[in-house]
């Protein structure tokens, strides 16, 4: 159709400003989502068979919707506009005389004409089809269920819910994941030196003769329940024990290395340190 | 007490007592052999068409549900449903009658951009699924509706979709708009668009469950 | 007379509706003033007398049974998986898109360990199946999807399986992810595996799922 020259006489300033706006494409005139709705509304004020619509009038409403809607300021969308200047185009050829010859591949303007009208019967069809759905019986609306089935669960076992969708979202969601996850180790738990040393200086009397230092240190708790290992309970009373050895509370002893360690409380408190 | 009867009796417990609507192989596999199951449940039908309570047939399955003249009494048990907007209707509409169907083939039948979030919304519900991809360039994914669409709506299969026949004897159902058609639509483009194929009806249970689909196959 | 009846419907409904029993107070609020509950709750029982379903009343709250002489119908229970659990799906995610993947691959991705449960389930559903090893050393089991994957999703191929495009048609991918992230394509072919031979049928529990594989922990 760009063939012929054609003024749409329509100035495109809002589009423009809608465009700028970012929003040109989701405009909303009035509730319409979109030209053909706009068209569908129009068609259907003529109150006859859809498929016998006078296309003519219904670019003539168009038109002037358009204008109305401009002229209200609206940001207008640019496919109203792509909209209003074909149907300008279209109804300019429906009133001029025939030409002798149609320029080749551009079908005749009653065509298009019914082809719109066709169109919109279709719109048309499946809107009459989303309200005869919406106000049909609904279930938990209209409709309930027994609340309460018995506690027998009988389910048709031969169907398996494969959901194509929820796949997807399950690929996805672990993706996510997969990005979005760091490693995080968790620090050991270390047995505190304070407690052990207060735990080593409350088992003084008990260590009349030199007894192991594995026997002295505390047992780690059953697995899974968390808290300090063994080791660090053996290197936390180890390290306790050095500084009561300091103290003159102590006696350690070690035959070679890596030997057992022995540990002896003093005979009597107070007096100089023991290498 | 008659045979017939008692069939009905036991096809009315058990559909009154199970938690989903129940097919009726799914019956006929809990009843003693030879139980005419069909005829029982015609009998059923007939027997709570005027009651509290009726049989339905949803999605090729049975259940029990209140008569809907009654709705106005279940103020307890309604449950505020999810208000689809009327974008999501009508896509929910055009989904429903053209399976399998494109998104570009929605778009250029609403003639405007299918927005994020409708076709999110039909899928987060349960009420659409992908079907599959249309066997032309760039297979598109194609749309269809679920079971759960069927019992919510509370139709038996897609034939009992309202209007249809008519529609179709219209061509109001064709996916291929006339020749030439050319309504410019920046939008969505619909002159790449492909008819559907030979032998891709939208027969639900032989699409999506296979052989082994619904019948006593077990 | 129909004021009766009426009546009777309504209780009707409201019982088999109601989560739980309801005292004869209870419907009285719910129905239609002056309403004589008494004489519906006594019609009713009497017309399901005989029937598959009974009128009981319970510490003085009624509710719908099924009549007991029809428990034996009532006891099987088919234990039979019909949804996945979380952590099926995920796993069947992965190897579909994955394919052929090993176990360590589901792992690293899905960042727990396989749980022997969960691939039991897909195995046994016929989902998924030992596809191969990989050339690696340790030559690890592969797995991929089956026939009976694509059957159950509707696809009539691994190419048919939505990518990343199409994820993010529906509004799956957020702008939030990498930009380098992609979707493998599990239709194209793979030249680091070798088919199972004949003869080689790993111990799935040994070779897949190694010697702690936890019990069914989904």
């Amino acid at each position: 159709m760009s063939q012929k020259p054609f003024q749409p006489q329509l100035d495109f300033e809002a589009a423009t400003e809608a465009a700028e706006d970012g929003e040109a494409l989701i405009v909303d005139i009035d509730g319409y989502e979109g030209p053909l709705h706009v068209l569908l509304a129009l068609a259907r004020s003529q109150k006859v068979d859809l498929l016998k619509l006078s296309v003519l009038k219904l670019a003539e409403q168009y038109l002037a919707f358009v204008h109305q809607a401009r002229r209200l300021r609206f940001s207008l969308a640019a496919d109203y506009l792509v909209m209003a200047s074909w149907l300008a185009y279209l109804k300019s050829r429906l009133l001029l005389p025939k030409p002798e010859k149609l320029p080749a591949e551009e079908p005749p303007a009653e065509e298009v004409a019914a082809q719109l009208a066709f169109r919109l019967a279709k719109l048309d069809a499946m809107r009459r089809a989303a309200d005869a759905l919406r106000d049909g019986p609904q279930l938990k609306r209209d409709v309930f269920v027994r609340g309460d089935p018995e506690a027998v669960r009988i389910v048709s076992s031969t169907r398996f819910d494969a959901n194509l969708y929820a796949l997807m979202q399950a690929y996805i969601g672990q993706r996510k994941r997969d990005h979005a996850r760091h490693y995080q180790p968790r620090p050991p738990e270390a047995y505190p030196l304070e407690e052990a040393r207060a735990r080593l200086r409350g088992k003084l009397p008990e260590l009349g003769g030199w007894t192991a230092l594995q026997a002295i240190a505390p047992f780690a708790p059953a697995a899974e329940t968390g808290g300090p290992s063994r080791a660090s309970y053996v290197a936390s009373t180890l390290s306790a024990s050095l500084e009561l050895v300091k103290e003159g509370a102590l006696e350690a002893r070690q035959l070679e290395h890596f030997a057992e360690v022995y540990l002896r409380a003093r005979a009597r408190a107070g007096g100089e340190a023991t290498a | 007490m008659s045979g017939r009867v008692q069939v009905e009796r036991m096809i009315e417990a058990l559909l009154f007592a199970a938690a989903e609507p129940l097919s009726a192989a799914d019956l006929a596999r809990r009843l003693p052999e030879g139980a005419d199951v069909g005829a029982a449940l015609a009998g059923l039908k007939q027997a709570y068409a005027e009651r509290g309570v009726r049989l339905a047939c949803v999605a090729d399955r049975w259940r029990f549900q209140t008569a809907d003249d009654l709705a106005f009494l279940m103020t307890e048990e309604r449950e505020e449903p999810r208000r689809l907007s009327k974008a999501a209707q009508e896509t929910l509409a055009i989904i429903a009658y053209h399976q399998p169907v494109t998104r570009a083939e929605i778009e250029a039948i609403r003639g405007v951009q299918a927005s994020r979030g409708t076709l999110d919304v039909l899928l987060e519900l349960g009420l659409v699924r992908l079907r599959g991809r249309r066997r032309t360039p760039g297979r598109p994914v194609t749309l269809g509706t679920t079971d759960a669409f069927l019992e919510h709506y509370g139709l038996s299969s897609l034939a009992d979709l309202p209007g249809a026949l008519e529609m179709r004897a219209m061509g109001l159902l064709d996916l291929d708009l006339p020749s030439d058609f050319s309504v410019p639509n920046p939008a969505a483009p619909v002159d790449d668009e492909d008819p559907l194929e030979e032998g891709d009806e939208p027969e639900f249970h032989q699409d999506f469950l296979g052989a082994e689909g619904e019948g006593g196959a077990d």
